[in-house]
């Protein structure tokens, strides 16, 4: 075994377990747009308000004495709801008044909710940083101790978060195939007429859809905040969330997976092959976007748009 | 362009002069209290602006202020952005009867834009444990003042310690150090004596920057795991510090070979990261814990009376402790000031003069309940760092454990760089530096 | 009665495309620039220059060269404070390196450098659209940012990465007091904003906004696309530029890469969308009021007996921004610029309505 | 018609074989036919005949496939809109293409781009020059305001004005390119009687007056019949029939294709 492949691999698999835990994040922003066209600016701030619910209400309980176990499934049911009340809110309070506007005017909207929910969860649920700890295991595992030396390094939770993405891609690819609403919703993607012959108003299957973003900026805030901490910071992450989208095509579920996957290998490989030896690091931050944009002037698309995009 | 826009900021102007004429009460001394309790840094920020306004509270509930001049603070968010801090300063520096007294900033990044300011302003800029380490040459800077502790001398301490360790500095040659530091004018202030030792102890030396706010550091621990430095210091703040000791544990990098600098060493630090921090190192300026006489007072006088800024099992954490020490800094700078100029509110001005020739004696420490806190502290014209010491704590998985003597800063090696870097920006600005053989 | 134009007739097209063709306005403005240039240097306290007026004033001008860029060119833009950036430090080495140049020239020249920094960001608008360029323009930010932040030579290669703006001496005024500071900017703006308008009330602000309106019928009518989004990023980040020199040298005097970080780009976003997209005058207004806001915030509940403290206030303050935000989006896209043209309606026909 | 200012002269523009197709199918099918200088020229058919694909070509907005088009003698490559709106080719659109943000006059204004040469620095001072080519414009506008009588409507944003109105100001800002070709994509589409009638008119003073060539697309056949110097009929992307309005009419095929079911 060459030398260089072991560190290599690793850096490579880091790379992809991240890519994984921004493809969570870009999901919720591809499922909004495929049903309603609008690019949501704030499921970065849904995941913080999200996790921000889930960790105080489960610290809530615990203080009054309700077991853990407990405490972390009424906290999930609590965060639940209130995600479906977000959708419910944003529906009745933004996209109503604004439908039939053109997707930047839309876009400009998410910006000011993106700030309302900052503003919003950190006063209701506080802007320290809290623990969420709910079980996911975080040790570090090394395979291939025998091939290589030292073996590559893998993180639990970061695996957990790979299995995690893989189920809701499932549960979402059930959703949408399966369910009269999910099929509804496909057919609000391509066409606002066919989904009122479906017969599902389009505010109905607006609430669904934003509802169901929700839930997903739920399942990605449990999982940064387990690795992170919950604190104002994940709601950034929705930045390495755009060049993930950009990659994959805004409308496609698995061109949301494998792009996380390209831009996070792209971007630990670049930063650890070519940052920090040659420029004392931190081209990550710019080289996810810079690969989305030279992506985007060769295929406009993207890897998994259907046809070519309607660019607004 | 246009009257509505006249009329905004006519009454703009309207109620800043309704805001300055407001408080009756003209002969208040006004401290600013720059603090940040929301954004990425709220997790430290929260802490130690709890502990500065308990201990301006203190003073005002138990003393009625200082010699009978009462005080009146005002918090500003600041968000840990310059931009945001310089408009923070502008706001509050006309505050009050005199103006404000002094300010303290929490963050290198704004210390180096008030820096430009302050001597206009003639407003002492106190920077405890932070801000331009040159700025400790009084002759030059004479308006900050980085009391206690700059990182320079963080930096000097951190490697008079792991050679100690190592067994004398000859053993540190060929070893390998790396910095992993948040990417600002905080982070990077130590890098000049990392290198510089690097030439002469002959380590290697290695900085990796993590960019705002920090929680990206996958790739820098890749590196450190592929790179196996016998030494990792961390310059990190706010949620970057708890991300580092994760990202150590996950490549486990071992934590005992971590050294946090003073703002990489409180609880929120080290907490997220629950067992994983185990062993973890960290300077400490002082320790932490909620047992010390100025603590039984802050309860009995404060938060007795339920004037507490913080929860009551959050007083005594590392930084709610350096918020304490830092409003008693500046108190104790205006009582000086008063002995000299009289008891009534000081001026910027007078406040400077004050914190110049501050002498905290033991007995004087002991008697403001600081025992044990804060060590001996006399500041000149020419130093205005006072002392420069620190200790290695480390993180048992509940606490930190004392784990070294203090270590004074080698101001042998530290000065002569500190005054050449300061003449180097005196001579920039055009700033005749001050004979200190001079001044009282 | 007060602000009526009947009598007031225009006998000739000049007349009739002034700034300001009708008679209060100029009034208005008259008053203004006195009160500006008079009233304020005679009451304002150094707080409020320093504190208020300076950053309101050069973040109108930025908030222009944004809006230049996405009012009247609609294309959206979220790298402002990358081009800022690219302003301060290109005034900063030109200062640094040529050693004679004059600051105003600086200036000026800053603004060009930042300039071809937009034009060379903004190709990628030639292909995409919409929220596409968006993340296109944040790929500029966040590279400018780490340009400037890692790349020593921008720096001087100064240890803390923290630069200092040297003396401002504008032609042997030396800028040093806050109301010295205040003029200059107060001049330096006031001079920008006239150009802004002249460039969108004529020929090349008729290009930016056919592109805005419907592209293809303006390629149609002759528009070069290519020639058009450029011009109008290069002239955007001109201004935008300028006012990143202004911010370093004036207001800040000591800065960092955080200073021009996302931060400033979404602030200088709201400012137009909340005062007016496709208006000089509504950048003024949002500009205004996101100043204004964390003021009244700090002032108003205390003066109430009510303190909120600094996180409350500043969590208010995105809350409101955001429901500003969607406001003025649903129900006047146009701001507060359009709020008040059509105040002047009603006052030009009040009180009698027909 | 009375007795036209400029008779009909050479041939301004030739369409030689021309074919287009989108992905398989064909818009278009070797369609050649001139237009003459100063003359009326209509092109009609049935929904789907390809004419707005016609005008398209001509004014560079598709590319053909097969076929070529000479503009003035000389044979164009593949060229882009603004390319033929520098040559002199100015055209209206079905879906009023006007730019909504706009001022009638600021719409107007745009028509006249192309001749406004005062560089960047100029228009920023706004002196001298740039404000003398300012007003010059202007007033060419205003006798074009004049001319399709909007006067009242010059400061009104022309998303506000209604549809006869927008399709007027839509003349309007072609006219101001004083365009050698001017190419009109159903100018009466949608407008009552009176506002059929005030349109033809400026139809017809446009092509007497300023001796602009007008291709022009209709449906009313009334109006085709009564403006138009010549006819060309589409069919299914393919030419069936050319020729003054009379031949036109008697011709077999065309009755069969399309006055057939008109009637």
């Amino acid at each position: 075994m060459p030398e260089f492949l072991g560190p290599f691999l690793e850096v490579l698999i880091g790379g992809l377990l991240a890519g994984i835990l921004y493809s969570l994040v870009a999901l919720g922003f591809v499922l909004i747009f495929k049903a309603s066209g609008v690019f949501n600016f704030a499921q970065g701030a849904m995941v913080l308000f999200a996790a921000l619910a889930l960790v105080r209400s489960i610290e809530v309980l615990q203080s009054w004495g309700v077991n853990a176990g407990l405490a972390i499934v009424i906290g999930f049911l609590f965060s639940g709801a209130l995600m479906v009340a977000l959708a419910f809110a944003v529906e009745r309070m933004v996209l109503r008044p604004l439908v039939n506007q053109e997707g930047i005017i839309l876009f400009m909207a998410t910006i000011g909710i993106t700030f309302f929910i900052d503003g919003f969860g950190q006063q209701i649920f506080g802007s320290d940083a809290y623990q969420l700890d709910i079980g996911i295991p975080k040790e570090s595992i090394f395979l291939l101790e025998g091939v290589f030396e030292g073996g590559i390094l893998v993180n639990e939770l970061d695996l957990w978060a790979g299995a995690t993405a893989g189920l809701l891609v499932l549960g979402l690819a059930l959703f949408f195939q399966k369910t009269r609403i999910g099929r509804a919703l496909r057919a609000v993607a391509d066409d606002h007429q066919a989904a009122q012959s479906v017969g599902i108003p389009l505010n109905h299957i607006w609430v669904i859809v934003w509802a169901v973003a929700g839930i997903v900026a739920l399942v990605a805030g449990t999982i940064w905040g387990s690795k992170l901490g919950v604190q104002f910071s994940i709601a950034q992450i929705a930045l390495k969330a755009l060049p993930v989208l950009i990659l994959g095509g805004f409308t496609s579920v698995p061109g949301a997976i494998i792009g996380g996957l390209i831009i996070g290998a792209g971007e630990k490989l670049a930063e650890v092959y070519i940052g920090l030896p040659y420029f004392d690091g931190g081209i990550e931050n710019w080289f996810a976007y810079m690969l989305a944009l030279v992506f985007l002037l060769i295929r406009p698309q993207g890897l998994f748009g259907e046809r070519i995009i309607e660019r607004i | 362009m246009s009257r509505f826009n006249w009329y905004v900021s006519a009454a703009a102007a309207a109620a800043m002069l309704a805001g300055t004429a407001l408080p009756a009460f003209a002969q208040e001394q006004f401290i600013p209290v720059l603090s940040y309790r929301s954004g990425a840094y709220a997790p430290n920020g929260i802490p130690f602006a709890n502990g500065f306004t308990d201990y301006l509270k203190l003073i005002q509930e138990r003393d009625g202020g200082v010699n009978g001049v009462k005080l009146a603070f005002e918090e500003c968010e600041t968000g840990y952005a310059t931009d945001r801090g310089v408009e923070c300063y502008e706001r509050l520096k006309a505050k009050g009867a005199t103006g404000a007294s002094a300010v303290s900033p929490l963050s290198t990044g704004i210390t180096f834009a008030l820096t430009e300011k302050v001597p206009g302003d003639k407003i002492p800029l106190i920077t405890m444990g932070y801000g331009r380490s040159e700025s400790s040459v009084g002759s030059v800077f004479t308006w900050n003042f980085p009391i206690l502790g700059t990182y320079w001398s963080a930096a000097d301490i951190l490697l008079q310690h792991i050679a100690q360790i190592s067994g004398g500095t000859a053993k540190l040659k060929g070893k390998k150090i790396a910095l992993v530091y948040h990417d600002s004018p905080y982070g990077k202030e130590p890098i000049p004596v990392l290198e510089d030792r690097a030439k002469s102890w002959g380590y290697k030396f290695q900085a990796i920057p993590v960019t705002h706010p920090g929680v990206e550091q996958k790739s820098a621990w890749l590196q450190i795991r592929q790179s196996r430095p016998d030494f990792v210091f961390l310059w990190g703040w706010g949620v970057m510090n708890s991300t580092s000791v994760k990202e150590a544990a996950a490549v486990n990098y071992p934590r005992d070979k971590m050294y946090g600098v003073w703002w990489s060493g409180a609880e929120p630090d080290v907490t997220p990261a629950g067992d994983g921090a185990k062993g973890y190192n960290a300077l400490a300026l002082h320790p932490p814990g909620s047992d010390f006489v100025v603590h039984r007072e802050v309860f009995k006088h404060v938060y007795d009376k339920g004037k507490g800024s913080a929860k009551k099992e959050e007083v005594g954490e590392v930084l709610y402790n350096r918020g304490l020490i830092n409003a008693m800094l500046t108190v104790e700078g205006i009582r000086t000031a008063m002995a000299k100029h009289g008891n009534k509110p000081m001026t910027g001005e007078q406040v400077r003069w004050g914190l110049e020739n501050l002498d905290l004696t033991p007995a004087k420490i002991a008697a403001l309940g600081f025992e044990g806190l804060v060590p001996a502290v006399k500041l000149s014209c020419a130093d205005h760092e006072g002392v420069a010491r620190a200790y290695i704590q480390q993180w048992d998985g509940k606490k930190w454990v004392k784990k070294s003597d203090w270590i004074a800063a080698d101001q042998s090696y530290l000065r002569p760089m500190m005054e050449a870097a300061a003449k180097k920006y005196g001579q920039g600005k055009n700033i005749q530096p001050r004979d200190c053989g001079k001044q009282s | 009665m007060l602000y009526r134009e009947a009598g007031q007739y225009k006998t000739s097209y000049a007349e009739d495309q002034q700034i300001f063709p009708i008679r209060q306005d100029r009034i208005a403005v008259a008053l203004i620039v006195a009160v500006a240039l008079v009233a304020v240097p005679l009451l304002a306290s150094d707080y409020l220059y320093t504190a208020i007026l300076i950053p309101f004033l050069i973040l109108s001008l930025a908030a222009i060269g944004l809006n230049i860029l996405v009012g009247y060119c609609g294309q959206i833009s979220l790298g402002t404070g990358g081009f800022m950036a690219v302003g301060a430090y290109a005034a900063y080495n030109l200062c640094l390196r040529i050693e004679w140049l004059p600051l105003p020239i600086a200036i000026l020249l800053a603004g060009l450098i930042a300039a071809l920094a937009g034009i060379l960001f903004g190709i990628p608008s030639l292909r995409i659209k919409g929220f596409y360029l968006a993340v296109a323009t944040l790929a500029a930010q966040f590279f400018i940012d780490w340009l400037f932040a890692r790349i020593g030579w921008f720096t001087n290669y100064t240890p803390s990465g923290s630069i200092v703006a040297p003396q401002l001496n504008v032609f042997g005024w030396i800028v040093d007091t806050p109301m010295e500071k205040y003029l200059f900017t107060l001049i330096v703006v006031a001079l920008f904003a006239l150009v802004a308008k002249n460039l969108v009330r004529g020929r090349i602000g008729r290009t930016w906004m056919a592109i805005r309106d419907m592209d293809i019928a303006a390629e149609i009518i002759g528009i070069r696309p290519l020639t058009a989004k450029l011009s109008a990023f290069a002239v955007s980040s001109f201004f935008v530029g300028v006012a990143g020199a202004l911010w370093g040298f004036v207001h800040l005097g000591s800065w960092e890469p955080l200073a021009f970080g996302i931060n400033r780009s979404f602030q200088l976003l709201f400012m137009i969308i909340i005062g007016g997209l496709g208006s000089i005058l509504g950048c003024f207004l949002g500009a205004a009021f996101i100043m204004i806001v964390p003021l009244v915030l700090n002032q108003v509940p205390t003066a109430l007996g009510i303190p909120l403290s600094t996180a409350s206030i500043s969590h208010m303050e995105a809350m409101i921004f955001g429901v500003m935000i969607v406001f003025f989006l649903i129900v006047e896209p146009h701001g507060f610029a359009r709020l008040w043209s059509l105040a002047k309606e009603k006052l030009r026909i009040w009180p009698f309505p027909h | 018609m009375s007795a036209r200012r400029r008779p009909i002269g050479d041939t301004l523009l030739v369409v030689d074989g021309v074919s287009l197709s989108f992905g398989g199918v064909k818009a278009l099918t070797d369609v050649s036919f001139d237009i003459r200088e100063h003359e009326i020229l209509a092109i009609i058919g049935p929904n789907g005949a390809g004419k707005s694909s016609m005008l398209n070509c001509i004014n560079g907005f598709y590319h053909p496939s097969a076929g070529a088009i000479t503009f003035r003698g000389v044979k164009r490559a593949q060229m882009r809109p603004h390319e033929a709106a520098m040559q002199g080719i100015a055209r209206t659109f079905q879906n009023i293409a006007l730019f909504k943000g706009m001022s009638t006059l600021d719409n107007i204004m745009t028509g006249r781009l192309l001749k406004m040469k005062v560089g960047l620095a100029g228009q920023a001072v706004h002196l001298g020059p740039a404000r003398a080519e300012e007003l010059a414009h202007r007033a060419f506008c205003e006798r074009i305001i004049d001319f399709l009588e909007i006067q009242a409507v010059r400061k009104t944003p022309v998303g506000r004005l209604p549809y006869g109105l927008q399709k007027r100001v839509e003349l309007g800002r072609a006219l101001a390119a004083e365009p050698t070709l001017l190419l009109l994509d159903e100018p009466m589409a949608g407008m009552n009687l009176e506002e059929k009638q005030d349109m033809c008119r400026f139809i017809l003073d446009v092509n007497d007056e300023f001796g602009t060539t007008i291709c022009l697309i209709e449906h009313d056949m009334g109006v085709v019949m009564d403006i138009s110097d010549r006819v060309v009929v589409l069919e299914y992307g393919r030419k069936i029939a050319e020729g003054t309005p009379d031949v036109v009419r008697a011709n077999q095929a065309v009755i069969d294709a399309y006055l057939g079911v008109a009637h």
